[in-house]
């Protein structure tokens, strides 16, 4: 118990601190790096309370293919550092406050209020022993049957994506050469070779 | 049907010459409308003889359309002819047949003579209305309709401003007195729940004292309808605070002066009194109050008419002076006395402003009569009737005043109360200004050196015979209208001829009394007239500089009395200015400043500011976007765990 | 000290606040704003996972992969618009991005 | 009467009447041409559809049964739901409004027919769907279509004198517009409230429930702010003078003839028989408004400087005179309020036509710019005095009838209210001959009057029968009060026996 | 724990046939390139109006895939709803995108998938389906709303809309946290159940109303989290305008009816609270911000705030009432929109796009059939009868009053009188200014046939009001019970 607790806190700490400096970083590539630094802490999270397979898929699809599609465009848009993280301040007083007062508030609801759940004892789902079935397979034995509508929407969701990401940014950029395949092999030569009389001492 | 056609003559040929006056024409508009009104003026005789005559009374109530109908309120257009209505049949059919006649002349050279016509005839036809009519809306109708007719007729001369704003005064002033007589009327309405006569007239009496509640006063209930009444008569008759618009009025014609401004309309606020004696009869105070008001205007008058240079409005003053007296008389009860004197008055007076209109007539419309003067050579008739005239107005022995103005005199001497006393005194006084300023008017105007520019010298002329001619038949009416009325209608046997027109409650009668004065008291008048007379000729033929040196020595009084008391320029200072001022002021301020200010436009001003705010607020920045949205989720969580 | 649903929620809270925090404290930078709803995610997610785990119910893991699920859809929508914006813009501060206002 | 052959009690005629119009704006639609052709068609046919809606409204006048109070030619169909429904009828209240908005109809249209130039088509158009709206309005029984037609009317009102109008006719339209619609939005909420109290939108049903003292009190509020906009009352009269002085000719007419009226209207079928107690409790307020009314609109009518600001002011004061009398709760004073309501709308029609002659000749309404019209005009001068004289309440003329009943009736009731009310006989006199003498008296010396000229036969055509009607009426008013009096017996009885309840209940409570 | 058992289709039918339709006309535009866009657009529209019929004619009352997606009466009443607007934004712009330049044949498609997402959410039954729909029609949205790439305005109308959309979605997956976790289930059913017996509901299952009805409230724009409205509306493209002010403000009206009468049905005085505030800040804000703008875009992005205040009014009070009176206005609103926007879509002089409402002024000379219709429309959105739009604001008012919310009516009141003033504006530019510009007729026939829709629905809705009226009612009844 007092490992979990212990790691608990750790992964809490580093996850907050992180995240802080997500947002206030001067570099957008810390940034990044912070988020990734977040993610795992989260997935250490999520590994505490035995959800392994969403603890996995956080560190793949996260740190894997979001945080570096980040550093991608990161390192893609070329922006000038030196200009950013002015004026910060600013609006610092009353945006704090506001803030504050919902996580004053929020702590204080999560805290007090909370009620046993097995008064509740609606569980319509219930997690079955670890020692049954392991995480991962409880999950996919949902996600197929039970959740097949969602499981098809989320695809569909990563079609949307992939549209969007597609007709967003793909260029189709004139003055770039490409190779077109067909157009070589059908090329003739009277396209191209044109033969002509030169008169002596005329030039072309 | 005789009475229909008395009545409505004059009506419908109004109506024809209004309507069809392009196609046929001016002449013959002229000759319709005098012609119907002679022979109403005939009819009115014939009936008037017979009722002399046949000593019957009559009392006819001949009804002819329902007018309104509303709940327990009810009444119709009717005619009702008892004695009373034929006295005012007589006064009004003849001098305005007899203005007709004499407009024929007058009027040769003006432009617009089938309107004049149409405007005279539709008057008399107003007028017959007004004194036939047996219920209180219609009398109102005639009183309203005279006043129209008086509006457009001293407004004739449309191209005269001062006509115009005559023409406006006279109505609106005549509206502030009627604003009391339909009060009137409501009243009457509210506690007789009738307007028709006999229905309010057989309940007076029932009423006699009976109070009630206003404004945390005990109010007379039938003092308080005849004030009401009084005032719209003081409007129409000119009388003392309301009077202003009588002497202004002389910017019409001449025929209209003397047909409307001096015979029959400003009597109507007489007759009306007369008509209502039985409820008047029954409110001591306001009889007091009539009296009183009637002797201040008498002497009022007469006092203003005395310094005014104008020829007709002298005599317009000094109408307004025998209106005074016939109040006196009404006030004291003597309503037969009243008519009598308004019967010989339509008379005198009529010729008066006939003259006088000859008089401008021959002198190419000057009515000043300091540019008069010697005139008497060259218009003989018209001074022989200025003559007549001015002896009837005086009271001079044989003529007509004397019976009907001498008689108010006495009646005021043998009242008892100190009003009446009052009354007495202050017709006295102006019996000798009466005398006075006519024959100021003759011989500033007929005598001494001329004044006249030699230009117009050369055009000046008798008045044509249709001028004159109806001139000669009014001084009939001036000399012997008396004579041969004065039994009759004041004599004695009076009551038999008045029948119940009129009423008097027993006791209050001083007719009699007025009768059994000695002899001295009853030629006093007489004598202060011819003393009036006698100082006119000292001031005005014998020292003609004595009156500038009087004028001179006393500055203030003259002004005084030649601004008429400065009653225009109080009136201006105390509610025209104000009124005008008042609506610029709600207009401006209160209208476009503090209701629109602060209603729609103030309004939108104030959408407009808050509309700027808001398009500040939406600032483009999506951090602010984003901060409005937090702000919106914790105001909502801050909601539910506060409350 | 037991660790309980408290904690995690706890820790939700102040990752959700960090995250909003992020997306309206920021001035310059969009980027950082798209992280910041990464955190939010992540927040929820903690959520979650926390709830999960308290009510020994399978529904909230299954909740939370479809969040994650979006949430790299997201990415990707979200780093596609932005880099036409950068395209169009030349830059991505945050206080450029106010062409229309009003 | 059997009309045509056939049976009159069987048509809907009510509906045939107050759509009518609208058909002949679709026809109007529809026409196709140049210019000029549309222009002259689309005047015809709206001539003559409204000369037949007018003639057929007579039809309702003549088979009017005067003796009952009941609604007459009654039509229900089912419209929105059970309890609100397309139901018309008219009873003694409703009749004259009616006849009167088909009656100014054609005098509209033809003084339309040549000052207005551009957009002929449209213009037509939206004078047949404000008559659509007016007739409706008056033959309503469902409180739902009634706010149908109550609002409706206000688009085509907006539009004519929005794009017909005058140089400052975009703030006077709006203005118009949105005054009015605050009013009627709120009535709208009340009368959804009404709805949920009594189940229903009926009319008839509405006035035979009962509602609480308390809820009357904000009903009629709410109606209050309705009809008092559109009357209007002191102080939200300012729309008036500006929409009158902006709005064409036509548009004049329409709006002080009819349009203002829907608001005295609207008291009468609603706030005094549906809430009774309300409107007595209430009654002191209107009394005071209507006075300040009276008096405040006509001191400012006495230094109008625009000719249809005078009359617009006028009418203000006139409408006064309306409101006094049916909130008398007297035979008179009500019956009085009809009359000077129908009245009214034929005298100030008839000034805003006069007026309108003379600015289709000079193009200005300034009085400054007049004087001594009468030198050139003189039978414009005579119609002019006759109106004049009907607004200034001359007995004889029907401007009397209507202001005396109204006076008879606020005298029994509250002395001191008539003593104000009848100041405004004096002030009216004042500013109405001021006008007249300033516009037609003096001489001519203006060069640019020197030429102009006197009424043509269309504009003859048009005032004349005004002037006979108001002089008719004067002179014999039976024709339309004996059409009221048993509807209003009708609503005085209903009011005293709804106020005698609450007296018994107040009594039965207390004990 | 097997589920062996083959679900019931059947019910998702029509969602099921759309998706299919979207990848089958996916690869074909693939294959056929941009050319084929004005093909695909024709098939999408006709494939909407098949699965409109599926909606019609399909079965209803049934709960599918484990209790996540239920189709009823008042989901085909929306899901047509939405159809139709998918259909008239995606008539409309055929010939818009062909002339601004943007014929991509992804265009139609995202329609398409943003509306099966819309399909989706009104279909939900559960949380997790609420949000997995939600995402589909809002990445769709994203996309869409920057879709004019190269253009400035287009991509930050995109950016603002992503950031706080993904904002808003992050609230509502916080609050749907809270709710499961306090609730201990996702499910609409199970939890309007809670809530029969526990009258007490925790502050944690508040809370979490509140951030889901913000998020609701964001996706229907009302104040205060309608701030990207005016932006995204003017930025991006107008035919995408046109569908953003269509059929995703139905849906997500929609939903929030679902949700807060299915699963929060118990706690109707809670969020009443809420939803008559932001009501009354909508309809206040969105008129008064309304009167300053010069963009039609913009204007008509504040006219939608309003009028979602509106359609808001009837959803606080809580009855059903109430959700008939939202069905009725958005059905309403809907109609007039398309005409609406119509003829912002025509406003093109000389082959290029003006925004500005100046733009219009002497459009009644110039161009009298669009100016009638959309004058007619202008007094219709301002709530005149005989209009329509009248009766949309009667219905939301008589359930206002039903329940009570006198002083909320009385702020629509105003409010609406103050937006007639800016929908005034309109017709006055039009009738009383003298024209400037002419515009290029609309010579499509799906453009002036959608006019002349539109403009007769509102004119002629007063004749015949009893369908729409009873067909809402029976939508409104299968929501509650």
């Amino acid at each position: 118990m007092i490992i979990q607790s212990i790691a608990f806190y750790i992964f809490a700490g580093i996850i907050i601190a992180s995240a802080i400096m997500v947002i206030s970083a001067k570099n957008p590539v810390h940034s990044v790096l912070f988020l990734i630094l977040a993610f795992f802490n989260g997935a250490g999270l999520f590994v505490l309370v035995g959800a392994e397979f969403l603890a996995m898929i956080m560190v793949i699809v996260y740190v894997g293919a979001v945080a570096v599609l980040f550093m991608f465009v990161v390192m893609m848009l070329d922006i000038n550092f030196v200009e950013l993280r002015q004026g910060f301040l600013q609006y610092l007083p009353i945006g704090l406050l506001i803030g504050l007062i919902l996580l004053v508030e929020l702590i204080l609801i999560l805290s007090s209020q909370f009620e046993d759940p097995q008064i509740l004892a609606v569980s319509s789902l219930p997690i079955p022993p670890i020692e049954e079935v392991e995480n991962t397979k409880a999950l996919g034995n949902v996600l197929y049957t039970k959740y097949i509508y969602l499981f098809q929407s989320g695809g569909l969701i990563l079609l949307t994506a992939m549209i969007g990401a597609i007709v967003l940014t793909l260029r189709s950029r004139p003055g770039i050469k490409k190779q077109v395949i067909a157009k070589q092999v059908s090329r003739k030569r009277e396209d191209s070779v044109e033969i002509k009389k030169v008169t002596p001492g005329a030039g072309v | 049907m005789l009475y229909i056609s008395i009545v409505f003559l004059p009506g419908l040929a109004a109506l024809t010459a209004g309507v069809f006056s392009r196609i046929l024409g001016h002449g013959f508009v002229m000759f319709i409308t005098s012609l119907s009104v002679s022979i109403s003026s005939i009819l009115s005789f014939y009936v008037f003889l017979k009722l002399i005559f046949s000593h019957k009374i009559i009392n006819e109530n001949i009804t002819i359309l329902e007018w309104i109908n509303s709940g327990d309120l009810s009444f119709s257009w009717s005619i009702m002819v008892d004695t009373l209505t034929i006295v005012m049949f007589v006064v009004v059919t003849s001098v305005s047949a007899l203005v007709h006649w004499y407009s024929f002349g007058y009027m040769k050279k003006d432009p617009h003579k089938a309107r004049f016509f149409t405007y005279l005839s539709l008057f008399t036809f107003a007028m017959l209305m007004l004194v036939s009519s047996d219920n209180f809306v219609q009398l109102f109708f005639g009183w309203e309709g005279v006043g129209l007719c008086s509006y457009l007729l001293i407004g004739f001369w449309f191209k005269k401003p001062s006509a115009n704003a005559a023409a406006i005064k006279a109505f609106i002033v005549n509206r502030v007195g009627d604003f009391g007589f339909a009060l009137g009327i409501m009243a009457i309405f509210l506690f007789f729940n009738s307007v028709t006569y006999e229905n309010v007239f057989n309940q007076a009496v029932n009423f006699e004292g009976k109070k009630f509640l206003f404004l945390s006063m005990n109010l007379d209930i039938l003092t308080v309808i005849t004030m009401l009444l009084f005032i719209g008569a003081m409007g129409k008759s000119a009388q003392f605070l309301l009077h202003t618009w009588l002497p202004d009025a002389m910017e019409g014609p001449t025929p209209v002066s003397a047909l409307i401004h001096a015979a029959t309309m400003v009597t109507a606020g007489v007759f009306m009194v007369v008509r209502c004696s039985p409820l008047f009869e029954y409110a001591p105070f306001t009889l007091n109050f009539i009296t009183l008001t009637g002797a201040i205007t008498a002497f009022f008058a007469a006092s203003v008419a005395i310094v005014q240079n104008d020829i007709k409005r002298v005599i317009a003053y000094s109408t307004c002076s025998q209106l005074g007296y016939m109040f006196i008389a009404v006030g004291l009860s003597a309503y037969s006395a009243a008519i009598f004197h308004l019967f010989t008055h339509a008379f005198f007076k009529a010729l008066l402003f006939l003259a006088s209109g000859s008089v401008i007539h021959a002198v190419s419309d000057e009515q000043d009569m300091r540019k008069m003067g010697g005139l008497y050579t060259l218009l003989p008739i018209t001074y022989l009737m200025v003559w007549i005239g001015s002896l009837a107005l005086a009271g001079i022995p044989i003529f007509s005043g004397f019976f009907s103005k001498d008689l108010i005199i006495e009646i005021a001497y043998a009242g008892s109360s100190s009003i009446s006393n009052f009354a007495f005194w202050m017709a006295l006084f102006a019996a000798f200004l009466t005398a006075f300023y006519s024959w100021r008017l003759i011989f500033m105007t007929f005598h001494g050196k001329t004044r006249i520019e030699k230009s117009v010298m050369s055009h000046v002329h008798e008045a044509p015979f249709s001028m004159s001619i109806p001139m000669i038949l009014l001084a009939m009416g001036a000399i012997f209208s008396g004579i041969l009325c004065v039994g009759v209608m004041t004599g004695h046997h009076n009551s038999e001829f008045w029948g119940n027109s009129l009423f008097v409650l027993a006791g209050r009668d001083l007719i009699e009394a007025a009768h059994d004065l000695h002899f001295s008291l009853k030629i006093l008048p007489v004598i202060i007239s011819i003393l009036g007379i006698l100082l006119a000729w000292y001031f005005y033929i014998y020292k003609i500089n004595i009156p500038k040196i009087i004028a001179n020595a006393n500055q203030p009084l003259y002004l005084f009395l030649l601004n008429k008391w400065y009653f225009d320029e109080m009136y201006n200072y105390l509610i025209v200015n104000p009124s005008r001022w008042l609506g610029y002021f709600l207009w401006k301020k209160g209208d476009e400043t503090v209701i629109d200010g602060i209603g729609p436009d103030g309004f939108s001003a104030m959408i407009n500011g808050i509309s700027k705010k808001i398009a500040l607020l939406q600032s483009g920045l999506l951090y602010h976007y984003a901060f409005v949205m937090l702000a919106g989720v914790v105001l909502f969580v801050s909601w539910f765990l506060l409350v | 000290m037991e660790i309980g649903i408290t904690h995690y929620l706890s820790v939700g809270a102040i990752l959700f606040t960090i995250g909003v925090f992020g997306i309206f404290l920021n001035k310059k930078n969009v980027i950082i704003i798209l992280m910041s709803i990464e955190l939010i995610l992540l927040a929820v997610n903690i959520n979650l996972i926390g709830f999960s785990a308290h009510l020994g119910d399978l529904t909230g893991q299954v909740f939370a992969m479809f969040v994650l699920t979006v949430a790299a859809a997201e990415a990707a929508i979200g780093l596609a618009i932005l880099v036409i914006y950068f395209r169009n813009r030349g830059n991505i501060d945050v206080e450029n991005l106010n062409i229309m206002k009003g | 009467m059997v009309f045509i052959g056939v049976d009159m009690t069987s048509w809907p005629i009510l509906s045939i009447i107050t759509f009518l119009p609208l058909v002949g704006a679709a026809f109007i639609l529809f026409i196709r041409g140049d210019e000029k052709t549309v222009a002259r068609n689309a005047k015809y046919l709206a001539l003559w559809t409204t000369i037949i809606t007018f003639i057929l409204s007579l039809i309702l006048w003549l088979r009017f049964d005067k003796s009952t109070a009941e609604f007459q030619f009654v039509e229900k169909t089912s419209w929105l739901s059970e309890n609100i429904s397309y139901h018309m009828g008219i009873d003694g209240i409703s009749l004259l409004f009616i006849i009167l908005s088909t009656f100014l109809m054609p005098i509209c249209i033809l003084a339309s027919w040549v000052s207005i130039k551009s957009r002929v088509k449209e213009y037509m158009i939206a004078f047949l769907v404000i008559e659509t709206a007016m007739i409706g309005v008056f033959s309503a029984l469902d409180f739902l279509v009634f706010y149908i037609f109550f609002e409706g009317g206000l688009i085509p009102m907006f539009l004519i004198i929005g794009i017909w109008g005058g140089s400052n006719r975009i703030y006077a339209t709006f203005k118009f517009f949105l005054y009015t619609l605050i009013g009627s939005l709120l009535m709208l909420v009340a009368v959804i409230v009404m709805y949920f109290q009594a189940g229903t939108t009926d009319i008839p049903s509405l006035m035979a429930f009962n509602f609480d003292f308390t809820l009357q009190k904000w009903l009629w509020i709410a109606f209050f702010a309705s009809f008092a906009v559109k009357i209007p009352m002191w102080p939200v009269h300012t729309w008036l003078p500006d929409a009158h002085v902006e709005a064409p000719t036509a548009g004049s007419v329409i709006l002080a003839a009819v349009l203002l009226k829907m608001g005295a209207y609207g008291f009468l079928r609603f706030s005094i028989p549906m809430l009774p107690n309300a409107t007595e409790y209430f009654t002191p307020l209107v009394f005071v408004l209507s006075v300040i009314a009276i008096i405040y609109a006509s001191f400012v009518a006495l230094r109008q400087v625009d000719m249809k600001k005078l009359v617009a002011y006028s009418s203000i004061a006139h409408m006064g005179f309306v409101t006094l009398g049916i909130f008398t709760f007297t035979q008179q004073g009500i019956e009085g309020g009809l009359f000077q309501m129908i009245s009214h709308g034929l005298i100030s029609g008839a000034l805003f036509l006069c007026v309108g002659v003379i600015y289709d000749r000079m193009h200005t309404r300034l009085i400054d710019n007049y004087g001594g019209l009468v030198n050139r005009m003189p039978k414009y001068a005579f119609l002019f005095l006759l109106f004049t004289l009907a607004n200034v309440g001359l007995p004889g003329t029907s401007g009397f009838i209507g202001e005396f009943l109204v006076l008879v009736g606020i005298f029994k009731i509250n002395i001191w209210v008539a003593v104000f009310a009848t100041t405004g006989v004096v002030l009216s006199a004042a500013y109405a001959l001021s006008l007249y003498r300033r516009v037609i008296f003096g001489d001519l010396i203006k060069l640019e009057l020197k030429e102009i000229l006197d009424l043509n036969k269309r504009e003859v055509l048009i005032l004349l029968p005004l002037a006979i009607a108001i002089i008719t009426f004067g002179i014999y008013p039976e024709p339309l009060l004996s059409v009221m009096h048993s509807s209003v017996e009708n609503l005085i009885y209903q009011n005293s026996l709804a106020l005698d309840l609450t007296i018994n209940q107040n009594f039965a409570g207390n004990r | 724990m097997q589920y062996n058992d083959v679900p019931n289709f059947l019910p998702a039918l029509p969602e099921i046939f759309m998706s299919v339709i979207c990848m089958v006309l996916l690869i074909f535009g693939v294959f056929k390139g941009n050319k084929s866009t004005y093909l695909i657009s024709w098939l999408v529209i006709l494939s909407l109006f098949l699965t409109s019929l599926f909606c019609i004619l399909g079965p209803k009352d049934e709960i599918i895939f484990s209790n996540i997606f239920i189709v009823d009466d008042f989901s085909i009443f929306s899901k047509v709803l939405i159809i139709i607007g998918a259909i008239a934004a995606l008539a409309m712009s055929l010939s818009y995108i062909r002339n601004e330049g943007m014929e991509k044949f992804e265009y139609p498609i995202l329609i398409m998938l943003s509306t099966l997402g819309m399909m989706m959410m009104v279909s939900a039954n559960d949380l997790i389906s609420l949000y997995v729909g939600l995402e589909l029609q809002s990445l769709a949205l994203y996309v869409l709303a920057a879709f004019k790439r190269d253009t400035l305005k287009s991509s930050e109308a995109g950016l603002k809309y992503f950031v706080l959309g993904a904002l808003s979605s992050g609230m509502l997956l916080y609050g749907a946290s809270l709710i499961y976790g306090f609730s201990g289930t996702t499910n609409f059913e199970t939890i309007q159940a809670m809530f029969d017996s526990n009258n007490e509901p925790s502050l944690g299952i508040i809370v979490g109303i509140v951030f889901i009805i913000s998020a609701m409230a964001f996706k229907v724009s009302a104040v205060p989290f309608h701030m990207w409205t005016p932006d995204v509306y003017e930025g991006s493209t107008t035919s995408v305008t046109a569908f953003l002010s269509m059929a995703p403000k139905v849906a997500a009206m929609a939903l929030f009816i679902r949700l807060v009468y299915v699963p929060f049905y118990g706690l109707v005085p809670e969020w009443q609270q809420v939803v008559i505030l932001i009501s009354a800040a909508s309809m206040v804000i969105g008129s008064l911000a309304a009167i300053r703008q010069t963009n039609i875009k913009r204007l008509m992005a504040y006219s939608s705030i309003g009028h979602m205040g509106f359609a808001l009014l009837g959803l606080s009070a809580g009855t059903q009432q109430g959700v008939e009176s939202v069905l009725i206005y958005m059905f309403i609103y809907l109609f007039m929109n398309i005409g609406v926007f119509v003829v912002i879509l025509s406003m093109r002089v000389n082959g290029v796009m003006v925004e500005n409402i100046n733009d219009l002024s002497g459009l009644g000379k110039n161009n009298p059939f669009l100016a009638i219709i959309f004058g007619i429309l202008m007094f219709s959105l301002a709530g005149i009868p005989p209009l329509a739009g009248f009766f949309g604001k009667f219905y939301v008012f008589l359930a206002a009053v039903d329940s009570g919310l006198y002083i909320l009516c009385v702020i629509g009141v105003i409010s609406s009188v103050i937006g007639a003033f800016y929908y005034l504006r309109i017709v006055k530019i039009m009738y009383f200014d003298d024209p400037v510009d002419i515009f290029e007729k609309p010579n499509s026939a799906s453009m002036i046939s959608l006019l002349s829709i539109s403009g007769i629905f509102t004119i002629f809705f007063i004749v015949a009001p009893t369908p729409l009226i009873s067909w809402a009612h029976h939508a409104a009844s299968s929501i509650i019970q």
